[in-house]
């Protein structure tokens, strides 16, 4: 019943910018008129799924109070996603250029961040349930996936991103697009994906692949290539979109494209620096978290400061905590680890809502926070959301014993 | 005497500055005595003081131009200097002081200070460090080379095409700086590289990214900046060169090209130049003010975003300074707007430095005094350029003297204040003696008086109409009197750095010596003796708080204390600790490089070529280049000692 | 945080890979030297969009020569990519013949760009046009150079048995650099030989 | 010292700070008399939305700096340690009293707002100055070059363009549209009183409008570094009543009065020899175009790009020897004897 009050909640608020646009979309060509129901149509079925997935994980892993925020910002992403391609908007975006771009730049820099943000594809593909992303498995996406984790993709979707944006800009391509309305669709929802798989990367938590200083880079440089056409439109002296070349409410052509120039340099820029601000906080507020962290813990790691001291040379294996790793595999059989990750070693245990555990014995960080130490993994294996509040990995019910059995398996995969 | 494996245990120890481990560190540290350890010295603490040695002599030369000029302009009509020569003066004057001083002695400060605020034992690329110093050094005697022979640049520090091509501009004067510059931006980039590397890799275990010192913010922001905004300006350089070398068609009104592009490319890396050299200042100030406050700074972290924030936002203005190009009203509106919002990062500091001050206990000392002008002149120098990016306001004040007096009170007020402050606080580190604080009194009233003189009344001159760049003016223009006042504050001015340099010369002789740390200041380099030994640390130190001298007054050890005489050794040889970009947990042991001659030749072989370049002997160039390559071959050679090459069983 | 820091284990010494400063300093190289291209390519465009299509030559430049020479550029990173494996597994053979293999592929490519200007109708003193080609074109040139002086020398301390498994920084780092100039050819390439068809 | 309430304290403070913001102006304006390239008191319809926004702007920033050196000094004093001493001596404590961070939200919040203010004024008077109120009465081409200014009124009728140098003479109340362009380096166009300036660029046609208020003779500059005698590149904009505005215009379309003997003649032809390279006198056969136009030279209040007074000694000086008063300038030191110039000398002057 939740789930489904959930479910309309989330619905309505995402129709609720479209309805007035839907009133009035004179002008509008038939083909426009019947795409954008259809886009409705589809943000329900996305919205549909995220609220279900949402009350999955929710059902694992208990909520946290970065759920909701993770949920608004979905439903809010959803919401400038349907206001900015509403026949209203899309009827400006034909006769202003300026226009255009904002509506470009409300996708790639509003709607993308906000639903990458809300974890949409996390949460969406949750929502699918087990058997399609099985049949994905199969047909070999999570080797891709795994290939693309980390720094490859980063820098796929980093040139992606701004690839696709400076492409559709440029005037040969943009008028392609506004002359066939497959093209046009094809040029949204690039745009829309590639700024989502960009977004997700620098909105994400830090994984070892791409730290806070790396995501730090990663925007800073973006927000500089995909400003580049900005800067170029505001020195043209005369405008080189054909379509829009004879301007429009009291603006020269020239100026319409001027226009558009600044909206992507100055306001759009402003995104950009919003999201570095916004990794430089996140980048302090972990140190402190870590230092809290390193406070609990600390009487053991004082003993092996100790022990370090008297100049003990010993082999990284012997420091590791007693743990019996063939003990440990029984109990991630047991406890169902696989269902959520792939652990070599562990029949079935194929799952693709976490990350492959492949290799985590030589992992620097566990969950992107904590050094990858025996007694770290044993404190993660108790307790996740006591670390990373909010994240989708659930409470197991571990005791000391059992986390120290399987962090020492987990210590074999090297 | 290096023994390397491929990995190994930190030994963990404690140990003074006085024994026998700190005799071999010493040993293994040292630089050779002579000549010879001149030439091939990679210490950065050696190589910071040549940095502020050079950029003090440069802005003594700069002073003298800025002097002359002075006297020419003080009445009108004069005849001391012809045009040429005074084109010329105020061209290098300009050069010499934002290029060859304002950035090269905040590096010198930053070379100095980083290793000893992070708790490292040198910079991340010790050569590279040398190699900066001496190719800074290197161009700053090319481009004065020109002076020299009267052949100076004279069309400005921005020199504008078309004036700079060689139609309008025959003789090598452009060439000269537009080689130079190239030459020069190499110095900055790899001086850039270095710090952000330092910073990323070098500081002390405990020392996550929210405990590291402000002025090493300051000038991670500001090289990022400089990794950024250099290329543009060295392109630009080089384009003007081939322009008037070749007769390619970048900037000549004819065959295509565009005049206007000089001005973006230009401005593109100059407004960001301008956060490059005040940020790092800014950062000095940030962390000495709390020394005499007593207490710690008000809003690290807002600080520190504000720096960054500067500087991202730095790089999106450049238009302000073409407001009267002819560029599209829209264009310009935008432009002032993003100029207006740029003083708000700006704010969050000063407010800092005043929040400071007011919960703190000030003790007036003259260091206190200079950053307290500091942020006074800062505010001038803030609202006057709030002024200009209102277009309107600012389509009168260009080019005028109102822009001198506001660049002016930038670069004097926020980079040569903060400087001056600086050198109280940490000269007595680097030499271990004070400098007299009677003497400081003096040197302090009349550096503010002198200045505020000299530089207040362009303000006036500027709304009076006085264009910028004018080698004499008319009588009747009424501009006479406040020039008069203007040039008799320089000279009060250059008796106020006068007064510093007697200072500095009377601390060498019989200062009072300053012991290990004479303002009671919190971070890692005042638990060095003063000076530091070549080695900095006897063990690594290990650091619980963003105050490690403080934390046990300030009750901040929730985390743990810092052990600054306890820890790694790392005595194997010249040794360095690699630590993690957050949070700063080792890493790896790093090998340092002993000292090496190769950065000197090749920066030697390098000024070869670049001169081959300006005389056109083509061979000379190709020579040069050729030196170039040999040396670089013999420096990333690689070395077992230094950990790069494969181990041999033994 | 003294306590927290983790002591016991042993640590890396020297050039370890993207442990050692030099990666971190080629990133740094890297980022101003794309930096540098980006302006180029600034430059480019600010003269297009002045003055549009009379700007360009006639004909547009073509992909005769340049399509096929961009394929051989990518070819020498992937080549490049196989040799670092192979440097990192201490295969100095293959990592060897990988680099040499780059290092022909490379010089292939300066040898076809030199044919490219050849028969350029135009040269660096005509027109703007020709002083932006052939300074762009030239700037990439001169990288391609640096990089193959880079791949000389990997080459010679991998055959002189620098390299193992454990130690091979120089490789990564110098691979990080070509990979450098290929990426960069490629934004060269879609600017100047794509984008006057796109407009 | 004494402890003094702190509110009044503060208020003595203020007070003493209006008069420095005040008086400047007071002063200001009457020492700006004297200084007639000042921009503070405008006589331009431009200068009418701009100069009270330079005022406005002027105050606030001097507020501003009162207002942080004030708090500086205060903070500095308020709880100074009781005498210099090094704080090393171990007299001075460490603490970390709280309530630093409101000063900083309060004072960019504060900040803020005034910025916001300030954005909001200069868009709207960039809007009252981005384009003329009226259709332009007049059209005149400006073609800087070192190192003075080619004037040129367009006109749709032939007869009625007009060549002149240095010296541009418009009709009171009315805009004028200034076509600008550059023959050589970067020039800029700058007549204070009457608006701000804009870059004269090569390659470029950049258009700016000035509409005087009041009668007068208005000075301008140069205000873009352009070379040697960038500091004497001056321009005077003579602004009159329409009908003497006509009454000039007439006079100047009128070719020069020339005689056709007598020493005038000689003088004429003197100058058509050696002068009429550069110089152009219509009438005459001088047509040069590389230096001013000299048809009606003697009804300039100026020479020399408005660096001398038009008088005869300064003219004979100039046309002796024009590289010791503007070193570096486009016209030669020819070698003139003193009959030679004297002739020369008593052309020019019929050239009313």
């Amino acid at each position: 019943m939740r789930r489904l009050t959930t479910l309309w909640l989330l619905a309505t608020a995402s129709l609720l910018p479209a309805a007035p646009a839907l009133a009035h979309d004179s002008g509008a060509t038939p083909e426009t008129i019947g795409a954008f129901p259809a886009l409705v149509g589809l943000s329900f079925m996305i919205a549909g799924l995220y609220a279900t997935g949402w009350a999955r994980r929710r059902r694992a892993a208990g909520t946290a109070p970065g759920h909701r925020t993770q949920a608004a910002a979905f439903a809010s992403g959803l919401a400038v996603l349907l206001a900015a391609l509403a026949p209203a908007a899309d009827e400006m975006a034909d006769t202003l250029f300026s226009a255009h771009m904002a509506q470009h730049l409300a996708l790639v820099l509003i709607a993308a961040p906000l639903l990458a943000f809300g974890r949409a594809g996390l949460l969406a593909g949750m929502g699918l349930g087990r058997a399609p992303r099985r049949i994905a498995g199969r047909l070999g996406f999570e080797r891709v996936r795994r290939t693309c984790h980390g720094m490859p993709g980063a820098l796929l979707a980093w040139f992606a991103f701004c690839g696709v944006f400076a492409f559709w800009h440029l005037p040969g391509p943009y008028g392609w697009s506004l002359r066939s309305f497959p093209l046009h669709v094809l040029e949204h929802a690039s745009l829309l994906a590639s700024a989502y798989a960009f977004w997700a990367v620098a909105l994400a938590r830090p994984s070892a692949a791409l730290g806070h200083g790396a995501r730090l880079a990663y925007v800073g440089t973006a927000a500089v290539v995909s400003s580049f056409p900005g800067a170029l439109m505001i020195l043209a002296p005369r405008p080189f979109y054909a379509a829009h070349a004879q301007g429009g409410w009291g603006l020269t052509g020239a100026e319409d494209q001027q226009l558009a120039g600044l909206v992507m340099w100055i306001p759009g820029g402003l995104v950009y620096l919003g999201a570095m601000c916004w990794i430089l906080l996140a980048w302090f507020a972990e140190a402190e978290r870590r230092a809290r962290l390193a406070r609990a813990s600390l009487p053991a790691i004082s003993l092996l400061l100790l022990l370090a001291a008297q100049g003990q040379a010993r082999a990284a294996g012997d420091n590791s905590m007693p743990g019996d790793a063939r003990q440990g595999a029984r109990l991630i059989v047991e406890t169902g680890c696989g269902a959520c990750h792939v652990i070599p070693g562990i029949t079935g245990a194929t799952g693709l809502v976490g990350p492959p555990l492949k290799q985590i014995g030589r992992r620097v960080f566990l969950a992107g926070l904590l050094r990858n130490s025996p007694e770290n993994m044993v404190t993660w294996l108790r307790d996740p959301q006591a670390i990373v509040p909010g994240n989708a990995m659930p409470r197991l019910g571990l005791s000391e014993a059992q986390a120290r059995d399987i962090a020492a398996y987990l210590a074999t995969l090297r | 005497m290096a023994v390397t494996g491929y990995e190994r245990v930190l030994h963990v120890e404690e140990q003074g500055y006085s024994t026998e481990h700190a005799r071999r560190l010493e040993e293994m540290w040292e630089s050779k005595p002579g000549l010879r350890g001149f030439l091939s010295s990679v210490d950065h603490k050696e190589i910071g003081i040549r940095y502020l040695v050079t950029a003090f002599g440069f802005l003594i030369v700069g002073g003298v131009e800025a002097l002359i000029m002075r006297v020419q302009l003080a009445r009108p009509n004069q005849a001391l200097l012809t045009p040429e020569q005074y084109d010329q003066l105020f061209s290098m004057h300009g050069i010499t002081m934002i290029f060859l001083y304002a950035l090269p002695v905040l590096s010198g400060f930053s070379n100095y200070l980083f290793p000893l605020v992070l708790g490292a034992r040198d910079m991340a690329f010790p050569r590279l460090n040398a190699y900066s110093y001496w190719i800074y050094l290197a161009s700053g005697i090319f481009m004065y080379a020109s002076l020299v022979m009267g052949l100076a640049p004279n069309d400005g520090w921005f020199s504008y095409v078309p004036y700079a091509l060689k139609a309008y501009n025959p003789g090598p004067n452009l060439d000269f700086y537009a080689l130079g510059m190239v030459f020069y931006g190499i110095s900055t980039t790899v001086g850039s590289v270095n710090f952000v590397v330092t910073f990323l890799r070098m500081r002390a275990p405990g020392m996550s990214i929210n405990r590291v010192p402000i002025l090493t913010w300051g000038t991670l922001t500001a090289s990022v900046g400089n990794l950024f905004a250099v290329p543009s300006v060295s392109l630009a350089f080089l384009m003007m060169w081939t322009d008037r070398q070749f007769g390619t068609h970048f900037f000549t009104q004819d065959s295509g090209g565009q005049p206007l592009l000089w001005q973006h490319l230009f401005w593109m890396f100059a407004h960001p130049w301008v956060y490059v050299v005040v940020l790092p200042a800014m950062g000095l100030v940030s962390d000495a003010l709390p020394f005499f406050c007593r207490r710690p700074l008000v809003g690290y972290t807002v600080v520190v975003l504000a720096t960054v924030t500067t500087m991202v936002l730095g790089f999106g203005v450049w238009l302000h300074h073409m407001f009267a190009t002819g560029l599209p009203f829209i264009a310009l509106s935008f432009f002032s707007a993003a100029s207006f919002v740029i003083t708000i990062p700006s704010a969050v500091a000063v407010f800092a430095w005043i929040a400071t001050i007011w919960t703190g206990r000030p003790v007036i000392t003259t260091a206190f005094l200079f950053f307290a002008g500091f942020i006074a002149m800062f505010v001038v120098g803030g609202v006057s350029g709030v002024m200009t990016a209102a277009v309107p306001v600012d389509r009168q004040l260009t080019d005028t003297y109102f822009v001198v007096a506001h660049i002016h009170y930038v670069l004097i007020g926020i980079n040569l204040f903060a400087v001056m402050g600086a050198l109280y606080v940490w000269l007595p580190k680097m030499t271990g003696r004070l400098l007299s604080e009677r003497l400081g009194r003096w040197n302090f009233w009349t550096v503010l008086i002198g200045f505020n003189l000299g530089f207040f009344p362009m303000h006036i001159l500027g709304l009076m109409g006085m264009p910028r760049r004018v080698y004499t003016y008319e009588a009747d223009l009424g501009w006479g009197t406040l020039n008069l006042v203007t040039s008799a504050g320089s000279f009060l001015l250059a008796i106020g750095i006068l007064l510093l340099l007697v200072n500095i010369a009377m601390s060498l002789s019989n200062g009072v010596p300053a012991g290990d740390n004479p303002w009671d200041a919190p971070t890692l380099e005042w638990a060095t003796p003063s000076p530091p030994p070549p080695y900095n640390f006897p063990v690594v130190p290990m650091v619980a708080s963003r105050h490690p001298l403080w934390e046990e007054r300030l009750g901040e050890t929730e985390a743990g204390h810092s052990e600054l005489l306890r820890g790694p050794l790392l005595a194997d040889g010249k040794e360095a600790l690699a630590t993690s970009g957050l949070d700063a947990q080792p890493e790896a042991i790093l090998k340092m490089p002993e000292d090496s001659y190769a950065p000197f030749v090749v920066t030697l072989a390098m000024s070869v070529g670049f001169t081959g370049l300006l005389l056109h002997e083509w061979w000379v160039a190709g020579a040069g280049g050729l030196g170039v390559l040999a040396g670089a071959l013999v420096w990333l050679w690689p070395e077992a000692s230094l950990g790069q090459k494969a181990e041999r069983e033994a | 945080m003294s306590d927290t820091v983790h002591l016991q284990a042993p640590l890396p010494t020297g050039s370890v890979g993207k442990l050692a400063n030099g990666w971190f300093g080629m990133i740094a190289l890297v980022a101003t030297e794309g930096a540098l291209f980006a302006y180029l390519l600034f430059s480019y465009f600010y003269f297009d969009v002045q003055y549009g299509r009379s700007w360009l030559p006639d004909p547009l430049p073509a992909f005769r020569l340049s399509g096929p020479n961009t394929a051989i550029l990518v070819v020498s990173s992937l080549t490049m990519v196989w040799a670092e494996r192979a440097a990192r597994r201490g295969a100095n053979g293959r990592a060897a013949l990988g680099i040499a293999l780059s290092f022909v592929l490379g010089l292939v490519f300066v040898g076809i760009q030199l044919m490219e200007w050849k028969d350029k109708t135009f040269n660096y003193a005509s027109s703007s046009y020709g002083s932006l080609y052939f300074l762009i074109t030239g700037f990439h040139m001169a990288h391609v150079v640096a990089g193959l002086l880079v791949l000389a020398a990997l080459l010679a301390w991998t055959l002189l048995g620098y390299f193992d498994a454990r130690r091979h920084a120089p490789v990564s780092i110098g691979a990080l650099y070509w990979h450098f100039v290929d990426v960069v050819w490629l934004c060269v390439f879609f600017s100047l030989y794509v984008t006057p068809h796109l407009r | 010292m004494p402890l003094r309430p702190r509110t009044r304290w503060t208020m003595d403070r203020i007070a003493l700070a209006a008069p420095a913001v005040v008086l400047p102006r007071h002063a200001l304006a009457a020492g700006l008399a004297d200084a007639p390239m000042n921009y503070v008191v405008t006589h331009g319809l431009q200068g009418r939305a701009v100069t009270p926004l330079l005022w406005g702007l002027g105050a606030i920033s001097v507020a501003v700096v009162v207002i942080i050196s004030l708090l500086v000094v205060v903070g500095t004093l308020r709880r100074r340690a009781p005498r210099m001493h090094l704080p090393s001596d171990g007299q001075m404590p460490v603490e970390r009293p709280e309530g630093g961070l409101s000063w900083i939200a309060i004072g960019v919040g504060v900040s803020t707002v005034v910025l916001l203010g300030m954005m909001g004024w200069t868009a709207t008077t960039m809007a009252r100055i981005a384009r003329p109120p009226t259709q332009p009465a007049l059209t005149i081409d400006i073609r800087a070059q070192q190192w003075w200014w080619a004037v040129r009124y367009e006109s749709g009728d032939p007869t009625r363009i007009l060549d002149t140098a240095n010296e541009i003479h418009i009709p009171v109340g009315k805009p004028v549209e200034f076509k600008l362009e550059s023959r050589d380096v970067i020039h800029s166009f700058w007549v204070p009183a009457l608006g701000g300036k804009t870059d004269v660029i090569p390659g470029q046609t950049n258009m700016a409008w000035l509409q005087a208020e009041r009668p007068g003779v208005y000075r301008g500059q140069c205000a873009e570094y352009c070379g040697q005698q960038h500091g004497h590149m001056g321009l005077v904009i003579v602004a009159e009543p329409p009908d003497q505005f006509e009454a000039w215009m007439a006079n100047q379309l009128a070719s020069a009065k020339t005689a056709d003997n007598g020493p005038v003649r000689a003088g004429q032809d003197d100058f058509v020899q050696r002068c009429g390279i550069c110089h152009a006198v219509r009438g005459t056969l001088a047509h040069g175009v590389l230096g001013p136009d000299l048809t009606h030279l003697m009804s300039r209040g100026s020479i020399a790009a408005a660096t001398l007074p038009n008088r005869v000694a300064y003219l004979s000086g100039w046309i002796a020897n024009p590289q010791t008063i503007k070193p570096g300038a486009r016209m030669p030191t020819l070698d003139i004897s003193g009959p030679e110039l004297a002739r020369i000398r008593g052309f020019l002057e019929t050239l009313k």
